[in-house]
């Protein structure tokens, strides 16, 4: 039995190996806090030592245990945050430039998908735009996926625990996160924060292909909308409600 | 004791002046919080600054002036009233809840020409023009000027109570536990006045 | 109900005098407080540029809540403990102020989505 | 004291400004609440483990029911079971009587603060019967989702006034009311009204970390107040402060709702540390260990308390920077509570240790509070918060703190102080019966769940079997495990309830000072008279002086005079 659920990005074996280091350093912790604790239950219970001692601890000799404790502690807080940061560095703050940008949407409650169009980039007026239930974004294998995270109406949260990934994404706000697949399967995108009535149901996939199979998909999908668009103007990606509008407005300033 | 001198067992504080500070501790949380979100604000919205514009910076001195002078007699009160000189005391504590009325009424006078030129409470209009980042400065500025309102009012009942009370005599004491309340409301009124009125 | 504290010095009985502090002379913080107002309404008659403008106003505002805190408010004669009490809670609100700098102002405009 | 004339019973009962009895409505007010709390744990355990399937005395759960059941827990629990008992019960029972008076500083304001609190929990549960029902958007209330009419359709202002959003927020502002005046109170008694000698060293832990307590409550929940104050306008006026689309922004509301809520975690700490600190030194025979480096502790955590809130944050949209920066603040506030519950360990070394049921559960509030602190190191380090946040994870973890905390806690204090303050003895071998079920019932519901959530269990779904990665076995079978040791758990505490009752109506009258304790609250009548002491108390020593050498007894009470 595995702890974790099937790792299939480059930086989820680390966040793994993280948690089996903090497990190190809590176990030796939980271990010796358990002797120090029932210890002297056994040895100074009633019955074995009938007349207590008068110590206050405010004594240096005394409370230096206690100091080395905290010390120790402390130590083993500074080596888990130094072992960590590396790693919280490289997804949070280094996001690479380089890779294929899908949009993920979040609004209740599904995962709307956005693929690039024609120009190449995101969130534009030609890209193909994925919006039913259970559906599944395409991203190929061992290349860097720059996810932009938006939601439209309420707070939602994109999990992706075989990536080892979680963003929110919040109204008003672009996240950019990103992930490199190196296994192909079927993942799960859950939204992990509540969001509504909803919110147990909403649930899409990542499907994870070879390079061949990606190229192939997507040629598909543009030919898909190269047919739909066709006799009339490119319809806009995302509904341009009143709401995105004065953002828009408010963000020109 | 003798005057000029700090109370150096913390147990000379009397209990009420003890509790009210305490209570201006929080008080002064509760609305440094919404001073600090609408600061926050300010500097991510620079266009606030042309909002603000709409605010009437004479309105707003004469208040100050005014909550300034009403502090000013209630703190006078005090003084007559540790002298036991209770008609004088009721006197200035008249006046401070005049002034508090005068407060509000200048206060009800601008709201009415900024509600007349459409800046309300959510400002539907800018809203519908796609304007809502404008309508949030007008949000804060009710929100702000409306509570400090909330608190002149309790202010007035409360120094209107005590002045009804140290006429029979009693809880003398309580004119400064009031009177410190009242400068804790122009305290906040000295920091919204720059923030609402000035800085444009 | 009478009290049986003798001799702790606290003062509990509610008609007590409590005028242990001393008085400043109220007139001249008037005074003061008045001229301050003054100060930053010239800063805003003269239209200095913005960000001396700013600081004057907000120097003069600290300043006249000092005035009236340590004058009005009896700050200046009370306990040491009062004082911390005070300062923490202008510390905490410093403290969230600049807690949510870097999320609030700071957040990059152009991040908002572009549709 | 007045105790010659007669009261009617609302005077006396109801409108009593009497410490002790208002401290008891605290507590009794509080226990009700955790009736409803735990009635909605088990409605929404029992869904989760047999997802579907009608209910034992509830019926159908609606999507919408599971998400209103999990938030009202959240919040009843912590606002409205921690807060009364912890802070304000104990505190009211124990404040005056430790410190040698005879009742609050302002004992009307006690009263209005019970009133109040008590107004804010009908309000809660009057929330429950509106249309479109209780607020369902998890006890954090991010908006946009309590905001802006998503949960309640609010045509009209009326309307949204009586909407489950408005009302729970109402709910908690009524409660911060109530809770600021009783925070006054205590501070204001502790100061002012101590007993003769009863210098700061003198006085008794609890005493010094329910002020601490209150204090750290009244400096940080300013800014929540202001921020509930636009949260509620957002719903009924139609404001924008947190709508992105106004510009209002929808982090702003976490910070301010998490500049209180991890704060928060410390006032329910505290006051249960500081029974614990109260029952081992009895117990151990022996003087607390290192009881002024323990006030020092909690006055640093009180200070670092401020600056740790956003590691809840971690991965809704913070700077990463901060993120480092906060990470930093959660780790070294760690190093003060350590410390405390070190000294509290030291405290039984070379003592003479006596397993009564009080100090039963305070050492099992120390072991439970072990798991549930050191679990804490992985969500407080940021990079495995990521994948740990927002997971079953966190839920065992935090309740592996604050079921501890809250009802070890409660109970370790109950099982102490009942003797004093309602006079009759209870029953041990109830207590000691209660004291095991619950810990074995409280381990085998949260433990497993810690694996629940590393397999990537999120939070707040009703039906899991809709997710590949936790529909699996043997996941499903730990959600049904801990769901039936949930309902044991609920079960369990009918003993409590039996001992509670059976004491009542049949206990033996209790002694003066049943455990042999130093402090001041045992030198008075059992129970305490109203005005507690017939001649007020000197105090002439420390809270802990057990086992002093050369002194007669084995403990000298603080009033005693060499």
């Amino acid at each position: 039995m595995n702890i974790f659920p099937e790792n299939a990005t480059t930086y989820g074996q680390e966040i793994d190996n993280l948690f089996y280091l903090i497990l190190t350093f809590v176990a030796i912790a939980f271990v010796i806090s358990v002797v120090v604790l029932f210890y002297p239950m056994f040895r100074y219970s009633e019955k074995r030592n009938p007349k207590a001692q008068y110590i206050t601890g405010e004594k240096k000799s005394h409370f230096k245990w206690v100091m080395y404790a905290l010390i120790m502690l402390a130590m083993s807080d500074f080596i888990i945050m130094y072992a960590e940061h590396g790693t919280w560095e490289k997804i949070e703050e280094d996001v690479p430039t380089d890779g294929i940008r899908v949009g993920i949407t979040g609004i209740q409650w599904n995962w709307v998908f956005n693929y690039a169009g024609k120009d190449g980039k995101v969130m534009t007026a030609d890209d193909i735009v994925i919006n039913e239930a259970n559906s599944e974004l395409h991203v190929p294998i061992n290349t860097n996926i720059i996810m932009e995270l938006r939601a439209r109406d309420v707070v939602h949260d994109v999990f992706l625990p075989n990536a080892r990934t979680k963003y929110d994404v919040i109204p008003g706000r672009t996240h950019v996160k990103w992930a490199n697949f190196t296994k192909v399967g079927k993942y799960e995108v859950v939204c992990s924060q509540i969001c509504g009535v909803l919110h147990s149901k909403m649930r899409n996939y990542i499907v994870v292909d070879t390079k061949e199979d990606y190229d192939k998909y997507m040629a598909a999908l543009y030919a898909k909308q190269d047919s739909a668009n066709a006799p009339k103007p490119a319809a806009p990606a995302i509904d341009t409600t009143a709401k995105a509008d004065s953002t828009k407005a408010a963000d020109k300033k | 004791m003798s005057n000029n001198t700090k109370a150096l067992d913390i147990r000379q504080v009397p209990q009420g002046r003890l509790a009210m500070w305490t209570l201006i501790a929080g008080e002064l949380i509760i609305f440094g919080g919404l001073i600090a979100v609408y600061l926050l604000n300010r500097i991510r919205y620079p266009e606030w600054g042309a909002e603000a514009v709409h605010t009437s910076t004479m309105f707003g001195a004469i208040n100050t002036c005014v909550l300034l002078l009403s502090s000013f007699t209630i703190v006078l009160a005090h003084n007559e009233a540790n002298k036991n000189n209770i008609k004088r005391a009721q006197l200035y504590m008249f006046l401070t809840i005049v002034g508090g009325l005068a407060f509000l009424c200048i206060k009800s006078i601008e709201y009415s020409r900024e509600i007349s030129e459409g800046l309300t409470f959510t400002s539907p209009a800018m809203v519908a023009k796609g304007e809502g980042v404008k309508s949030l400065f007008w949000s804060f500025y009710y929100i702000m000027t409306g509570l400090h309102a909330l608190h002149v009012i309790a202010g007035m009942t409360t120094i209107f109570i005590i002045m009804m009370q140290i006429g029979k005599g009693k809880n003398i004491h309580r004119v400064e536990l009031a009177g410190m309340y009242w400068h804790m409301v122009d305290l906040v009124w000295i920091f919204l006045f720059p923030l609402l009125y000035i800085a444009k | 109900m009478e009290h049986k504290f003798h001799d702790n010095g606290s003062v509990v009985d509610p008609d007590v005098k409590t005028d242990y502090h001393g008085h400043p002379n109220y007139f001249r913080v008037l005074i003061y407080l008045l001229a301050m107002l003054g100060i930053s309404l010239a800063v805003f008659e003269f239209h200095l540029p913005v960000n001396i403008a700013i600081t004057i106003v907000f120097v003069v505002a600290f300043w006249k809540i000092g005035l009236v805190v340590r004058n009005f408010m009896h700050l200046r004669y009370e306990h040491i403990l009062i004082w911390v009490a005070v300062f923490a809670a202008v510390f905490i609100l410093l403290v969230f102020f600049l807690g949510v700098f870097p999320d609030v102002p700071m957040v990059h405009r152009e991040v908002v989505p572009k549709y | 004291m007045e105790h010659g004339h007669k009261q009617s019973f609302a005077s006396k009962y109801l409108f009593s400004t009497d410490h002790k009895v208002i401290g008891i409505q605290y507590i009794t007010v509080g226990l009700l609440m955790a009736v409803i709390g735990g009635f909605l744990a088990y409605v929404f355990r029992y869904n989760l483990a047999f997802p579907g399937k009608d209910i034992p005395l509830f019926g159908q759960l609606l999507p919408q029911q599971y998400n209103t059941f999990i938030t009202n827990h959240g919040m009843i629990m912590v606002f409205w079971v921690g807060m009364p008992i912890l802070l304000s019960g104990l505190g009211n029972l124990l404040i005056p009587t430790m410190v040698g008076t005879d009742d609050m500083a302002f004992p009307f304001l006690n009263m209005l603060s019970f009133w109040i609190f008590t107004l804010s929990a009908i309000v809660l549960i009057a929330a429950f019967f509106v249309p479109g029902g209780a607020f369902g958007g998890g006890w954090t209330m991010y908006p946009p989702l309590s905001a802006g009419g998503y949960m309640n359709t609010s045509p009209d202002l009326l309307t949204a006034l009586f909407s489950g959003t408005s009302l729970m927020i109402l709910a908690v502002a009524l409660e911060f009311v109530a809770m600021l005046m009783g925070g006054i109170n205590f501070l204001v008694t502790t100061i002012n009204k101590r007993a003769k000698g009863m210098t700061p060293w003198r006085i008794p832990l609890i005493v010094w970390f329910l002020d601490i307590a209150s204090v750290i409550f009244m400096f940080s929940c300013g800014p929540l107040v202001a921020g509930a104050f636009m949260l509620l306008l957002d719903n009924i006026v139609g404001t924008g402060f947190f709508d992105a689309s106004r510009g209002g922004d929808p982090i702003l509301w976490q910070h301010l709702f998490w500049f209180f809520g991890h704060p928060e975690v410390y006032v329910l700490l505290l006051p249960a540390l500081g029974v614990l600190g109260e029952i081992i030194p009895v117990f151990s025979r022996k003087p607390l260990f290192a009881y002024k480096t323990i006030i020092y502790l909690a006055l640093a955590s009180a200070v670092l308390s401020v600056v740790v809130w956003a590691h809840h944050q971690f991965v809704s949209g913070i700077d990463p920077r901060m993120a480092t920066f906060f990470s930093v603040g959660t780790i070294i506030i760690s190093i003060p509570f350590a410390g405390i519950f070190l000294a509290f360990m030291a405290t039984l070394w070379g003592g003479s240790i006596k397993f009564t049921v009080p100090m039963m559960f305070a050492l099992g509030f120390v072991a439970l509070f072990l798991v549930g602190g050191l679990t804490g190191l992985f969500l407080g380090s940021n990079a495995f918060d990521i994948y740990a946040h927002d997971s079953y994870f966190v839920v065992a973890h935090f309740h592996y703190t604050l079921f501890p905390d809250i009802f070890f806690g409660f109970f370790a204090a109950f099982y102490f102080w009942f003797p004093k303050y309602l006079g009759k003895e209870l029953n041990v071998t109830l207590g000691k019966i209660h004291f095991w079920l619950t810990t074995i019932f409280f381990n085998s519901t949260f433990f497993l769940l810690f694996f629940n959530g590393l397999h990537g269990q999120h939070r707040r779904i009703n039906d899991y079997s809709f997710f590949g990665n936790v529909a699996m076995e043997p996941y499903s079978t730990f959600e049904k495990v801990a769901t039936i040791s949930a309902i044991c758990l609920i079960l369990s505490q009918l003993v409590f309830v039996l001992n509670l009752f059976k004491t009542l109506s049949s206990g033996k009258k209790a002694a003066k000072n049943p455990w042999n304790a130093a402090t001041l609250e045992w030198v008075t009548d059992t129970p305490p008279i109203h005005g507690n002491f017939e001649t007020f108390p000197e105090v002439y020593r420390g809270p802990y002086e057990y086992s002093v050498p050369d002194a007669k007894d084995d403990f000298i009470p603080q009033n005693v005079a060499n």
